[in-house]
């Protein structure tokens, strides 16, 4: 096992490797803090506090780490409704994301959008949509928009598997690939949407085929691995930047939790309990803490705990919203 | 004949309906997102797919535009689909295939063809369902000739409403809203028609006529007993079906009270509050004088926050105040004592 | 300063809004379907291509719904997007990035992002344009919160319009109606802004008020004076933003006459006629007796056949008659003698 | 080049090849006629009384013919704005169709839907749109309809290159492939859209492989061989008949008339003379003339000479519908 993980560590680009600690560390940090959170969010949930459709991205979260630890803060990410993990490892505020869940006025939006639309713009987190592949086309406006102001910013979005069926996706491709726009479109492949598995939506899901179709170069990531995340990421976004096109990633992975809320599901049969545990054996976070040294972890979970436990207390201390922000907002000034 | 006394669940009366209707005539199908999920759509389709078989209740690719044609194109070919939406906000993605295929092909092809599909449209509120899940957008489609738009807000109307869309030659609309699920309420069990085009007198009364729609028709219900405490008399008058609608028992009854109240459970700008009014007002000019009003959602997309939330929504007490100053002419600063609605009250996430 | 007098056609001024606007800012760039054609969008986008690069006047592949995210992406990357769709009828097939997006996320967001897009929406008629080419649906964006909804029918206002709309920070669906594009007028040559929320007064007269919306405009301008022939004095409102609507200035006019007269280019049913016969109602109850009366698109998808298209839509005879009726308070079986339009009766297809 | 077209005759199946003359004077009634009508159509069309856009299939009638005389009359055509070809091609009653097109009461739809709008269900015409793509999901809705009723029927269903940049073409062919649906998808590529060209609308022309993706098989016929046609489509049919899911033709063609309308474009400069001469080089109709006897060839087109003149006549002599037929057929009984 250790041997696999320096070998991995070892194909890292030539900078990561020098800041190979420092760039486990962060990892690690930014695995444990969205497990963290999620794991908060799932606790507090049965109390009522937060009364917003919560879509966790627990088992996810290697995703968001390993393609946005290769962008630049001014890079942008457009995501789903299942984006905790990409909001907070884009470096979205957590304390205005908790107050957000918990419909306080110091939230994102001002508690008048929960956890399907986040939003830190700051931090380059362009937003999220609970309608199922709607933000696709959005990044693919941005990017262009970009381009044409001549800045050389890489545009990501996240969306799942079940965003592939959508016509919107198909006529997203085409143009990006067209107008060779800087896109990267990820696919978190959970091989589920809802309750409904691939087979059951797809004739095959060759969706690299489906994307290459467009003359879009195509990676896959089967297991998660942050490690390569990272590296084919760097590697893509330096191609995306320099002016080659947009690419897509389809990466593997597997939610623990129920579509949407705190529970476990496997009551409900539509999976195995073999299927998620093959999952759960390839955990991310607890790779990652098992590269670092027990020290350097101790003081990352330190460092997480309490800022967690602050975010949880700073929704809690949040107020309502007024009465009047009903009506503000409506239009943009 | 005893008169019927089994009261179930306005989602069981959807249950029955499709059901009933699979049995009787095997051109009828169930299809769309989840709907022989382990969770049966709230229970309104719940094992049909284990009773009529996997090729008549099945789950769809997200692809609502398609999925819409496909109905359409199976409706030509003589099945009657039932394309089931979790969201009616989804419908948004399904336009084209409604308003330029479905309520056009009668029409344009003269007669020589028909599009019996059923659109089942659920409205999401509560815990949070936000400015993307909670819409309801029935005028859109009222406004569109060619189709139908029902809305029932009491299990046995759900029942009869849904096997006459089912019978339909034409698309209908059909809205359920998500908080009218849980409603019991007597439902015959055989097999019955709710005519389209006919409203309900749900609560007589002499000094004004509150008209209200789905889900605040059960607000309104509550907002009369309110009222009655204050010895204001609402006749409430629910429509079921929109499109066609049944002008002349909502005219008769403003006739009568000479005040008209539309509660919608909706936006007022060009919604089916504008269309009621302007139809009574049309009718009664220079025979009655009316006082009108309407009330829906605020002007606003919907917030998640509880707190807006509420204010998001015309509820018992609002709709009883509002009531109370057009009975009484002018604002009077009244409003009741009263809890929040108990469905809503008592909803649970995690949706 | 002399009052200017250049005439121009309808379609030349949105070319010159647009081209003074892309001059100006850099973040302006116009794309949809064949807009860089040869035919340059019935000239409205002529040569843009040319003097701002291909760039800034971009053809697309047909993806109505995808173009709109990208243009709604576009703006908020900082860019003000002109997306052009040959026909309002296209529209449906982007509702989900319209009502769902463009019209939420200044709100969902809490004013953090803005959408600053025109959706530049054009209105076939003539020539059989039939049940899909011809349809109207401003009412559908009027119902929606966060949405603007423009229809100058001017020269002069479609150029101060569009530059306005350009500059909005807002979504704005900008409705053409092609029957106007051949009609001059006096348009200044410099850049100016037409407010929106501000109606026009575009005849005056005391006996009865007739709001008219896009082409029904010069149609309920051409009725007035079949009007003054029987002494008739109407005042023709073009309320030329519909959302915001200035409802003040059409209630002002019909406390002076005491009669309205909505004649709109669509349906009426949960149209934007039913919506301003509503609130003159609300706002003068009480106050000034008032006759209301509306007309738009007969309740049918549109025929293609040239006689009954004639009936479909309202004209000059058929405003002019019922604008008599509503003036005289009963049927007066009076319909004027008079051709049909001028820009309806030249019209030459192919298309 | 005869010695090429017996070649391509000896490729017919066993049956064709035995009825082959019949068969040739068959296609070349079936060609002449669509030519005959859509040159009759362009000459009328500018003294007004044809008041209904009329996009015509001058150029590309072997598209039709080829695939629908493989084709039984109970099996089903849906097509788009562009289908007089179609619409007579399948059988469609060439008198309802041109009283359509002036707008009169015998006309297909009593003329109320004009050129755009035709259908023919005693032919299994079932009906074309002026949304572009609008008529894909139809067709497979149809078909699985078909299929859940037992019949083996066969959909068609014909639509432009510029259909494929729309969300719900692919939507459509994920839908028919997974639920292997009994439809044959063909895309007429006359490689424009209006007056652009494709390479102005996606990366790459390969719309088979995009198709391929979906695991549905294709064809491409390069030269609007109207044999090679006949050829590939009994042999998709009987596939498709048997079982065997959708399939997809690429079919290459050109429009000679504009887009729209009775008259020549070149003008516009958006294609070559060139272009359309190369195209006008394998005509069709010529080839199957050529292909007849002289006597055949006179009897055939002296059939069909008559038969559009009446059809023109029985249109000029029709009435336009009352003006109670406004309000008519808005809701099916
Ligand atoms: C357009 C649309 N259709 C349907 C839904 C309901 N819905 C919400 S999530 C979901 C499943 C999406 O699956 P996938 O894209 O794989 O994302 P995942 O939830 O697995 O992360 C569906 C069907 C929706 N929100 N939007
Ligand atoms: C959804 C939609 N978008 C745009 C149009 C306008 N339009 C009509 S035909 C056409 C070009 C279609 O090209 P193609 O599919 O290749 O068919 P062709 O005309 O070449 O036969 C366009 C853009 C339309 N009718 N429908
Ligand atoms: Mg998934
Ligand atoms: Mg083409």
């Amino acid at each position: 096992m250790l041997a696999e993980i320096d070998e991995r560590v070892a194909t890292l680009t030539k900078e990561a490797k020098e800041h190979a600690p420092a760039l486990l560390s962060r990892l690690y940090r930014a695995l444990y803090r969205i497990r963290r959170v999620e794991e908060d969010v799932a606790r507090i949930y049965p109390t009522d506090k937060i009364k917003s459709p919560s879509h966790l991205s627990l088992g996810q979260e290697s995703v968001s780490v390993g393609i946005c630890e290769a962008l630049r803060k001014s890079d942008i990410v457009f995501a789903t409704y299942r984006s905790h993990a990409a909001y907070l490892a884009k470096g979205g505020d957590i304390n205005r994301m908790i107050a957000e869940l918990y419909g306080k006025e110091d939230g994102a939006a001002r508690g008048k959008s929960g956890s399907m639309h986040l939003i830190d713009m700051s931090a380059g987190m362009m937003g999220t949509s609970a309608i199922v592949g709607s933000t696709i086309p959005l990044a693919v406006g941005y990017a262009l928009a970009e381009r044409m102001k001549g800045k050389d910013t890489v545009v990501v979005v996240f969306f799942g598997d079940g965003a592939m069926e959508e016509g919107v996706f198909h006529e997203s491709l085409n143009f990006a690939a067209l107008k060779k726009v800087p896109v990267l479109f990820v696919c978190e492949n959970n091989t589920y949407a809802i309750h409904t598995p691939l087979h059951m939506r797809v004739p095959k899901p060759n969706f690299r085929e489906r994307v290459e179709a467009y003359q879009i170069p195509t990676r896959l990531v089967e297991d998660g691995d942050v490690l390569t995340l990272l590296k084919e990421t760097e590697a893509a976004v330096s191609r995306i930047r320099a002016g080659g096109g947009p690419e897509f990633f389809e990466v593997m992975t597997m939610r623990w939790l129920e579509h949407v809320g705190p529970g476990d599901d496997l009551h409900l049969n539509y999976r195995t309990k073999a299927e998620l545990d093959s999952w759960k054996a390839k955990d991310q976070v607890k790779r990652l803490a098992s590269m670092l040294a027990p020290t350097e972890r101790q003081r990352v979970e330190a460092d997480v705990e309490s800022e967690v436990a602050a975010a949880f207390e700073f929704a809690e201390k949040s107020q309502y919203p007024a009465d009047h922000e009903l009506y503000e907002h409506v239009f943009h000034d | 004949m005893t008169k019927p006394t089994r009261e179930i669940s306005y989602a069981d009366a959807l249950y029955e309906a499709a059901a009933g209707e699979m049995e009787r005539d095997p051109s009828v199908f169930v299809f769309g997102l989840g709907v022989d999920d382990p969770k049966g759509m709230y229970g309104t389709t719940k094992d049909l797919q284990v009773r009529f078989g996997a090729d008549r209740n099945f789950d769809t690719p997200l692809s609502e535009d398609a999925m819409t044609g496909v109905a359409i194109g199976a409706a030509l070919a003589g099945m009657r689909p039932i394309h089931v939406h979790q969201r009616f906000d989804f419908l948004l993605l399904c336009m084209n295939q409604l308003v330029n295929v479905a309520a056009k092909w009668s029409y344009t092809f003269a007669g020589a063809v028909k599009v019996p599909i059923v659109v089942r449209s659920i409205i999401g509120r509560s815990w949070g369902q936000g400015a993307q899940h909670s819409q309801a957008l029935h005028s859109m489609f009222m406004h569109v000739p060619g189709l139908k738009v029902v809305a029932p807000t009491t299990p046995h109307d759900a029942k009869g409403c849904m096997i006459a869309a089912i019978r339909d030659n034409n698309p209908v609309i059909f809205m359920e809203h998500r908080m009218l699920y849980g409603h019991r309420g007597v439902v015959p069990e055989e097999s019955y028609e709710v005519p389209f085009g006919k409203a309900r007198i749900l609560k007589e009364g002499d000094n004004i006529t509150i008209v209200a729609i789905s889900h605040m028709v059960v607000e309104s219900l509550r907002a009369a007993s309110h009222l009655e405490s204050v010895g204001v008399h609402a006749e409430i008058i629910d429509p079921v079906s929109l499109s066609p609608l049944d002008i002349e028992t909502i005219v008769q009854s403003v006739s009568k009270t000479g005040r008209l109240l539309v509660v919608d459970n909706a936006w007022t700008a060009c919604g089916a509050s504008a269309e009621i009014i302007s139809q009574v007002i049309e009718r009664l000019q220079g025979k009655r004088a009316v006082q009108v009003s309407r009330m829906g959602f605020a002007p606003v997309p919907c917030p998640t926050t509880k707190p807006l939330e509420n204010l998001f929504y015309p509820n018992a007490r609002t709709i009883a105040a509002r009531a109370y100053d057009v009975a009484k002419g002018s604002a009077q600063n009244w409003l009741p004592e009263g809890a929040e609605a108990k469905e809503i009250l008592e909803f649970k996430g995690p949706f």
